[in-house]
């Protein structure tokens, strides 16, 4: 295991040049808040829904270049994409995470970058972080509630 | 458990099974070590002790935490112990798995977290006159500070639970958890765990169930989702395993709404000076440092039982027990505390021999390199009920064999000719 | 403790002393591992594998019960054990030693035999902001259960207890009890323990008192006697012993009156159904079958380290962490949590570096083949007060040596033009 | 350690035959209970005192071979003394079990037959039953009470 593996180039570049990367979203639908605070990560992920569809999401918080980079990645693949589209591609990137060729490498977009992580384990849970987040905040506009906060412990995914 | 089957009644070879337990391999005073004490603590495998060697010499870390390469493999190999348990004893999940130092932290986890915190006044907890201490104790002291009601089911003149009293004793619906060992270490009697469940359940749907496995497991074959309890706990240290290290099996959603017992390291996931979140189980109940090469042994302890197959292990206690218990038994002023048949009983055997006191017994057998246990057991209030002080107990376990037999009655030939009058 | 004498400055070669680290010998994509994550989990010399294996392959047996010899012999060793740790730390006596699985168990056996017991609603329990979780979780759930007021000492900018604070916190004389660690896991801090045992007796003599010992004994010489403390904790497998194992140590007398925490076997002398008799300390304290094994280890780790001397152990790491210190604070970008002084310090240095998430610095120092901790390091209520959410820490111990600091430097530079912009 | 060590023939003849072993003393001033419940021991001892002497001492009770021979022996080695004297010995035979010499040999009477049950260590505490019994008992007596109940542990010989 090397650390190109890891670190390709375009996880760098994205955690360089994060992508959606905002405080703030104006008309915002759901804020959700997930740490880990084992890694000390904390991601705040906001959306707005119109038609069904994300019109828009962004991400802010602290993290490792992997889950900064991951969220990132994710803002671009998800974009515009309606609920129910967007979870089955969370669902295949965390599958993807878990050692699975994924189903759908080209609406993953950068995010297949991140496949050499499957076999770093204890940075799996950075690379799902925003994707876990993303989840939520759909779940939870699905429910009807505008914000939610999660905690994850050392082994959970959040599956 | 099920019956060893018929058709294709595995087997080993004893004598070569022996060389894999090194203390076996030594003499005293000349004479090869007869172990008879394995209800107390087992043997351990050559294998299990470089399991755990493989720990120490090449990959010594903490785990949880750790994000180079050898605590990440560290730490992996820990999770897998506890798969490896899970798959052992048939357990639905690694997720109702949680290592503690012994069976009795385990039983004590559940009095803290569970009863403790539950059970008060009009309320009962049943358990049986057969318990080990440590799954009676932490009862009645639990009780002592609660308020609540303690039960006991006694034991017939067959060594037995006395179902009629279970029901009786059940009847009035308060008692909201039950404890039952599954196999007695005195009496060697195997106990319908499932029927109890089972009958407990109907008194009172809600009732919560422990079963104490230390003695069935290294035994018998042992399917937990099959006995349907609630709690099972078992100890590593009498199943090849090594010592500082025990489990208890949950199942996982009766551990997600209750509170830590142990807090501090891993069993949190955030603490601020005014209040703390709690991991999920099994890591909330695992504070501190955990026994890691102790669970690369018990993963070993595992291995090595399955490989010579938990049928073949029973069915070879079995047909040992039975020779010990008829030679006992027909061997003059002995008495033998426990069931007859084996099919209703494991490998621990207490006895008794007329006009020898118990001690005198186990220093007379000692000479003759034969180890066996004396006393009351860790089960005053079974000794209570036997009417005895103490007993000899010679316990039984796959290294043993018939030539274990002839040492023990020589010695207790020569015990009486020497303190009976 | 005493700082190592000037005259006669005790020391030892490294270079020969690492050969008896067995994971110490493994390499890592080719390079020598370059272990800096001591102040997690110490390596283990091969002297206390010896003493393990002996148990377990001349005396496997259970302890305090048996009438026959190896059982006789191995009960020995494990009191023993006892004995001999007693004397490594300046304990009075023997009876006062409490084997636990872990210093985490160490502190929850206080906090349930006493705090749970004594404290309530207009008692206050002192403890400070740089501890651990182990010795902070278990008095905020305790408090939480109890209604007593938690109260915390702040860290000041030099990275120390703030001790006119805590002069302020005891002022009222309701702290009945104070828990404080020796040294801190992330600072490195070495805290002055007597001290503010004595100032906390000044405010209430009754005050009863708490070491968390775990960062301290395997670094420094501890005298408890000196110290005057009630309770100190320790856990082995951070002094080069093995895991599985701590203790509490304690003045006999407050043990005398307190009533047990887990209960079982070998810790009652008398059950009946409905009255216990509790064994004297520290028996009362071991419920269940110890650690056996493991006591073996312990041992073996004292005498290991009192061969080298705890003065000379003290010497080496106090050259070696001012060296790192400097090192790093001479490098660009890189903060230093933690005092300068190596007087004031210990070996573990926790530090950030710019634009790098430790993660991302942990993750290339492995491929460097160094092994460091990242993260919150147990100790969430201190990162607050850092006002960060992890750091990396590098920490030292006995084995290592200025040649692993290159290898640490390299990789912070390597991380820093990798991701810093 | 041979069995012969342990099991002199004046243990066996003291354990076969026992001196001053009854259930009941007649104008008894102490009765103490001690027991051993780990071992399975219980003793009863009773004393009489006239004029600051042993004027009588009997045992009862269930336990090992060298817990019942001591006890014997040991009624024998105190007959008569005064209460300090009897309590002096006590404390040459307790030594004697921790492995020193005895002082005092000759007054130990049968009871030297037990020094080499010092190399025993789980059975040194059966030896010293009895005479932690009648130690007790004296104190009891001095104390002005008439009756007192100890239960040992693993490893203390009530010293
Ligand atoms: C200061 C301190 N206290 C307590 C602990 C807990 O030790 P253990 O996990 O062995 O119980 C640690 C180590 O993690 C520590 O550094
Ligand atoms: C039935 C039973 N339960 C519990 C225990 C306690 O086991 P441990 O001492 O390993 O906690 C034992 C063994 O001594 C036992 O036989």
């Amino acid at each position: 295991m090397s650390m190109e593996d890891l670190y390709q180039e375009i996880i760098l570049d994205h955690y360089r040049k994060p992508h959606n990367r905002a405080p703030e979203l104006e008309g915002e639908d759901v804020h959700v808040h997930h740490s880990n605070p084992l890694c000390g990560d904390e991601m705040d992920l906001r959306i707005r829904v119109a038609d069904g569809n994300l019109d828009a999401v962004v991400f802010d918080g602290e993290g490792c270049s992997i889950s900064q980079a991951s969220a990132s990645a994710m803002t671009l693949a998800v974009a515009e994409r309606d609920l129910k589209d967007a979870l089955d591609l969370a669902e295949d990137f965390r599958l993807m995470m878990h050692g699975d060729e994924p189903r759908r490498a080209d609406d993953l977009l950068d995010g297949v970058a991140f496949q050499g992580v499957a076999r770093f384990p204890v940075r799996v849970k950075c690379a799902l972080l925003g994707w876990m987040a993303l989840r939520d905040a759909i779940e939870t506009y699905e429910s009807g509630a505008t914000a939610h906060s999660v905690t994850y412990d050392d082994d959970k995914d959040g599956s | 458990m099920s019956e060893p089957r018929d058709e294709d009644p595995m087997t080993f070879d004893v004598a070569t099974l022996r060389k894999d337990f090194p203390t076996l391999q030594r003499e005293v005073d000349g004479r090869r070590l007869i172990y008879l004490d394995s209800a107390a603590s087992s043997q351990t495998p050559q294998r299990v002790l470089d399991a755990m060697d493989e720990y120490y010499e090449t990959l010594r870390s903490n785990v949880e935490r750790g994000v180079y390469r050898i605590s990440e493999v560290a730490t992996g190999r820990y999770e897998q112990a506890r798969t490896r348990l899970a798959r052992f004893l048939g357990a639905p999940s690694p997720e109702g798995v949680v290592f503690t130092k012994n069976v009795t932290e385990a039983i004590n986890l559940v009095a803290y977290s569970w009863v403790r915190r539950r059970l008060g006044p009009g309320d009962a907890l049943l358990t049986t006159e057969m318990e080990h201490h440590a799954n009676f104790v932490p009862w009645w002291h639990a009780a002592q500070d609660h308020g609540f009601e303690l039960r006991t089911i006694p034991v017939t003149e067959d060594f037995e639970l006395d179902l009629d009293a279970a029901r009786d004793l059940l009847a009035d619906g308060k008692v909201r958890f039950l404890a039952v060992g599954h196999v007695s270490n005195v009496l060697g009697t195997i106990n319908p765990v499932a029927d109890l469940i089972e009958m407990a359940r109907q008194a009172n749907p809600d009732v919560v169930t422990l079963v104490d496995g230390a003695q069935a497991v290294p035994h018998l074959p042992v399917d937990v989702a099959a006995l349907d309890c609630d709690f099972y706990g078992i100890t590593a240290h009498k199943l090849c395993g090594p010592t500082g290290i025990g489990a208890l099996i949950a199942k996982p959603e009766r551990l997600e709404d209750m509170p830590p017992f142990l807090t501090g390291g891993s069993m949190i996931v955030d603490v601020q000076l005014d209040g703390v979140t709690w991991n999920h189980p099994p890591h909330r109940f695992e504070a501190g440092t955990p026994p890691i090469a102790e669970a690369f042994g018990l993963h070993a302890a595992c291995d090595y039982l399955d490989d010579l197959g938990m049928d073949a292990v029973r069915a070879h206690e079995h047909a040992l027990v039975g020779t010990f218990v008829d030679a006992l038994r027909d061997t003059e002023g002995v008495t033998v505390y426990g069931p007859v048949d084996p099919d209703r009983r494991s490998g621990a055997i207490s006895f008794a021999v007329d006009g020898v006191h118990p001690h005198d017994l186990g220093a007379m057998l000692d000479g003759h390199g034969v180890c066996i246990r004396v006393g009351h057991h860790c089960a005053k209030p079974l000794m209570r009920s036997l009417g005895v002080n103490a007993t000899a107990r010679a316990s039984l376990y796959l290294y043993n064999d018939t030539d274990d037999l002839a040492p023990l009655l020589d010695g207790i030939a020569e015990a009486r000719s020497f303190f009976a009058r």
